[in-house]
């Protein structure tokens, strides 16, 4: 078994400098990796360029480290609900790039697999196929969209083991799996971090060849964007 | 005329049994409220769930679990979760048997507008554009005129497309239509109270009519 | 819940017919569709193009189908073993296409994702790259490959629910999740049939909205193709 | 001269604490008896298995947990499983550190040939030519010479290839040589009782020798 353990966050994160590209895991705040954000925030590095679906809101997620000014561009297919972003998108300090969802998890997957391009029809016709080369095959019009490169995937897991092996839990998986196969080096943070074999292999989502280093987080707040309920009858 | 959750019920009527659907945010949401007794549907969420239930119990909201809209939910029996990959797979493949989603212009041979407004904030296409590009069966559901009552329904876009030649079926506050291959909005059924003239003057782009065009059965 | 339960493999493969492209799950025998390679070879339905990793021994998995000539074409990564293959294919009688396997998981990938072309690297430079398109991206050479079109996939797997939702067991998972994802049509046998909700969400390796038809498959032979062992000290 | 343990013994020499392997059938597979004690690896298996463990014990058989060559085997504490498209996903990426797989010929620019003999029946490639396109780090444990005593170690393979330009390290029963990234084998070391001059008549292709050839470590 090859140990992947490391202390914390801090630890964890320790090589990621000014300019680094960095995936981070999550839909919204759900399955967000919270404690790596709160060291790249104490950390301060910055010009960082973020791929991520959503950007976090004011005061949570991505958005502690838009307050502290440390993402130089987001990469990400929806980015409302943070007024922050908004302010720094329209003063020209944050750059933006919008991809279509499903383009944004599969050029994750074409890294993770090794694949250097894939075909999509999303965006086609539209601005989003700008310079773009487009092909058909069988009569429908495909973009070749190219797979990621990453120096760094943050995600967040609900156990792990030592050897790397995560598991996830509901639709906090999301981007998660996806993205610990993208990184170059992939840092996952677990509720739970338990011994090499105590996990069961047919139920691990991410083997643990995919992540170089692991740690239990802590203070998980687990922040919920739009609290929907209904009444007993 | 409809208001937002009539237009829901009456897209809810074209859900058949079987299907397996994804709901955009917003009047489509509501469909999921007016899904017949007896018609079995499981609800895609493009997060990564299969299976999707209604909204929990006060007190009992897991964050680990939302939609795509994200909104706190429950699954059902026989849900499944998945990764955004294998999720826009399974909307890539057509394995979503019907989409709706709302919709802010719709051309007369197909082509959407919905993610973007030029001088406005823009947010993202989010799912939109991998929606719109890959399912076989999409039903807009739409308001037909704008508040200073301009058509929404055109002969060209003129808003930054989401997706090309791809909307078969209409459903807004005034109509039913289907988009013809051939170009050119179909008019089906019109809202109650709802004159068939006051629809063509509510459409922009060419409107097709033959024959009697009935008043739509909602409830 | 959309229940996907038909009564019995003969049931399920009803209307596969002459001259049809099947996907078989398996790697060697482990985790073969043995129920519905029964029933094919009972039905009599021939000029069958097989996409399996292998074909089966003598006298069990594909090698049945082989016995009573219901295949025309093997499509597969590997097909020793099999005495009676090797004279049909000598004779004529079969056509056989060799690809990488990894090409081979990866065409059922795209097909189960929608992607029509992926670039691999396996083959460059071989002749399983004749008439193949092969382009670069960063400084390596890459062929496409086109996302398998089959008209049924045949998989099998441990546990599946009455929504088609399956859950494979240690290694006999191999090619059925991504063929399951693969075939226009999918039949998937499995050794235990459950009620929906009684498979835990976060454990399903294959939503059921891709299997069309499930059974409880029956009488499980699952033949051991090298049994290797050591001796207790 | 070594036998297939021998070859085996020096190629686990090369093996690194924290890499995962992926060892092929034939010698390869001999090469997870010797790894040193102190050494962390996991082995990969294609049919979809990373951390392979030994043998079952008599009795123990799982006909659910094989290798890739269809050899019952068990599961260590840390292993997991997969399907064939990340198997071969992780190949692709390079997560595999290290591959070691059987050759029937090496071409003096790192060509390689181990998958089909024209006129004989073909069983395929299996994943080889997947493992030979992807991996970062390739051995390869072949004979140098075959029985006739004619050599392997060629100027250009006369085999179907099964990669090109991917070989960059090969252990024989005679020695250990590099693949000169501008061509050639450079001999690294010999086999306990071989001379450089036996190996020089045994290699086809272009053989480099530099400085004084040391008799090679297995023990």
């Amino acid at each position: 078994m090859i140990n992947k353990v490391v202390s914390n966050a801090d630890e964890a994160i320790k090589d990621i400098a000014n300019g680094h590209t960095l995936m981070l895991g999550g839909f919204g705040l759900c399955g967000i990796p919270e404690n790596c954000i709160a060291a790249l925030v104490k950390k301060g590095v910055k010009d960082l360029t973020c791929i991520s679906n959503n950007a976090g809101v004011d005061g949570f997620g991505i958005g502690l480290m838009l307050e502290t000014r440390q993402v130089k561009k987001m990469i990400s297919s929806y980015v409302g609900e943070n007024a922050e972003f908004e302010r720094q998108l329209l003063s020209g300090e944050l750059e933006v790039e919008l991809i279509p969802q499903g383009t944004l998890a599969t050029r994750c997957l074409a890294a993770g697999y090794g694949i250097p391009a894939i075909f999509t029809p999303a965006g086609v016709g539209t601005e989003v196929a700008d310079g773009k080369e487009t092909r058909n095959f069988s009569g429908k019009d495909y973009l070749m969209e190219y797979a990621f490169d990453a120096d760094f995937a943050l995600v967040k897991a609900w156990k792990g083991d030592t050897a790397g092996n995560l598991i996830f839990r509901s639709t906090s998986r999301n981007f998660n799996p996806i993205m610990a196969m993208a990184g170059k080096v992939t840092i996952a943070e677990v509720e739970e971090l338990v011994q090499a074999g105590e996990l069961d292999p047919d139920h691990i989502h991410t083997p643990g060849v995919y992540v170089h280093r692991i740690f239990q987080g802590e203070a998980y707040e687990k922040r919920i964007e739009q609290r929907t309920v209904r009444k007993k009858d | 005329m409809l208001d937002k959750n009539g237009i829901a019920k009456r897209i809810a009527k074209e859900i058949k049994d079987g299907y397996y659907v994804n709901l955009g945010i917003g009047i489509p949401t509501l469909v999921a409220n007016y899904i017949p007794n007896g018609i079995n549907v499981e609800l895609q969420s493009e997060n990564g769930l299969l299976g999707m239930g209604p909204f929990p119990f006060e007190g009992e909201e897991d964050p680990d679990l939302i939609n795509a809209g994200k909104q706190t939910i429950t699954t059902l029996p026989g849900s499944s979760i998945f990764d955004s990959a294998m999720s826009f797979g399974m909307i890539r493949a057509q394995k979503i048997d019907l989409t709706i989603l709302g919709a802010m212009e719709v051309s007369e041979n197909g082509d959407i507008a919905n993610w973007k407004i030029p001088g406005k904030m823009v947010k993202g296409m989010g799912g939109a554009m991998d929606l719109v590009a890959s399912a076989k069966n999409i039903i807009v559901a739409m308001q037909h005129i704008n508040k200073a009552g301009e058509s929404k329904l055109l002969p060209a876009c003129t808003l930054p497309l989401t997706g090309v030649k791809c909307i078969k079926k209409i459903v807004t506050e005034l109509a039913v239509l289907d988009v013809l291959p051939e170009g050119g909005f179909k008019l089906l059924e019109r809202a109650p109270g709802v004159s068939v003239d006051f629809i063509k003057q509510s459409t922009a782009g060419k409107l097709v009519v033959e024959g009697e065009i009935l008043e739509m059965l909602i409830d």
